[in-house]
């Protein structure tokens, strides 16, 4: 029912957010926050790695989405690591595996940034 | 009839998804159909919380049956237009619109009653396959 | 306040105690506390469901405060005599007689208003304690 | 939610009764039968794994009781395999710790049979 953000420098000027739990409309400003500090700082190389999160509503995809536009604006982009079935469906039925890019684990999230 | 009531306020969204995967692990749901089910009703709590203004409690009620699973999500706030109520697919970031689409995607059947006084009225359903 | 009302039938005990459970999970409770809070409630629901005949539905509310969670469980059954809800541990090995025992020991406040026609109130306490 | 009870023969002519899931009002019925089917065949001596159990409540409890009892009516044992704190406590807060021999794993609780 909640949710644990974990920010971390990874190689190149990328970071890496790692969130473990659930994303919903009580959780999501803490999400929104961590990638908000970030792009303030002016990371625009994200990855956002969902692989312990359980759950996602609409509010945390919407979280996701605002932290996409906003690097875009400064040629950035974040991809995402993700392999629970039912949210890669999310993703899916949404259409949003066109505008993420949608990787099985970090490595490929990292590789496909630089 | 399994009914419950939550205040409008973010913080209960997870009890009313929790009681209604709840309910629905007494049918003959599979996993991702429980999941569906309680990603479906978060969406609907979370709009009565974010569009249905002064109304201060969600009402839901779950009626079961061996073919399936009839959620009803209720709040008693200034409703909308029936027209909001529409649903897309996302081509360009955009935040926000995805709640009535999800409703729409994971249920089967989908029916709003959409009162400007009398709040929002979801009845929704989710029907057991095998 | 989260209310919840549940059939007085067995297979919807799990859905109180789950709910009831999410609610404590908003408080500053350890897990052993939430536990503690969901064995409770189901003891209190399977005695209405067990002992309360005529009664065809019970009613579980929960009320939060930083300090601690009030839950009152209550049916409108055929209730007892003030007597018979006593506690007892086990000496010897007697089959029941451990739910009335075991929610005066896991909650922190609890009382009985046990009514022969109106039914029975039971309103118990939980405190957080770090 | 539910409940799953499996039944299998171990040495000698003891019996393991290895449960998995939650225990209460709803799923109780189901372990009462499956010890009462041992029961009923003459098998007096049961080791009951409780390992994978998450949660028991009193009618649970109930069903261990009721099963001790029939053994002992014959001078069989029933013995428990814990190891989750929560029920342990439970155990130990309604004094069944004195009735029942409660081990870590199987094989104590199997050696504490014969
Ligand atoms: N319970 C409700 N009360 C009032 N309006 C609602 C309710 N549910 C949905 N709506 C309307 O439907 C629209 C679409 O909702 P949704 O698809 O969830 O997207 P979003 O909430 O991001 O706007 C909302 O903007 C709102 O106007
Ligand atoms: N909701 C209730 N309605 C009527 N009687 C109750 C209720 N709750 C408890 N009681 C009474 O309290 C007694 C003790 O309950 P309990 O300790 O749970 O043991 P058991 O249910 O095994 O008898 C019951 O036998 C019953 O007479």
């Amino acid at each position: 029912m909640d949710i644990k953000v974990n920010v971390r420098e990874a190689q190149g000027d990328t970071y890496v957010v790692d969130l473990n739990g659930e994303i919903d409309v009580y959780t999501s400003p803490k999400v929104k926050d961590a990638i908000g500090d970030l792009i303030d700082k002016g990371h625009y190389n994200l990855v956002i790695n969902l692989e312990k999160v359980r759950y996602i509503d609409s509010t945390g995809l919407g979280v996701l989405i605002g932290g996409l536009k906003r690097v875009r604006e400064h040629g950035g982009t974040v991809n995402l690591v993700c392999t629970n079935p039912q949210i890669k469906k999310i993703f899916d039925i949404t259409g949003l595996v066109k505008i993420f890019g949608i990787y099985d684990d970090e490595d490929a999230a990292m590789k496909a940034l630089v | 009839m399994v009914e419950l009531r939550i205040p409008s306020k973010a913080e209960w969204v997870a009890v009313a998804r929790l009681a209604v995967a709840a309910v629905a692990n007494r049918l003959n749901f599979s996993i991702e159909d429980i999941e569906d089910v309680k990603l479906a009703v978060a969406e609907a709590c979370t709009n009565c919380i974010q569009h249905a203004h002064g109304s201060d409690q969600i009402e839901i009620t779950c009626e079961t049956e061996p073919e399936g699973l009839t959620v009803r999500v209720r709040d008693y706030g200034r409703g909308t237009r029936p027209e909001a109520i529409s649903s897309r697919r996302v081509d360009e970031p955009r935040v926000g619109g995805l709640g009535v689409f999800l409703i729409r995607s994971l249920m089967d059947s989908v029916e709003y009653d959409v009162h400007p006084e009398r709040g929002t009225n979801l009845v929704m359903i989710k029907k057991v396959t095998n």
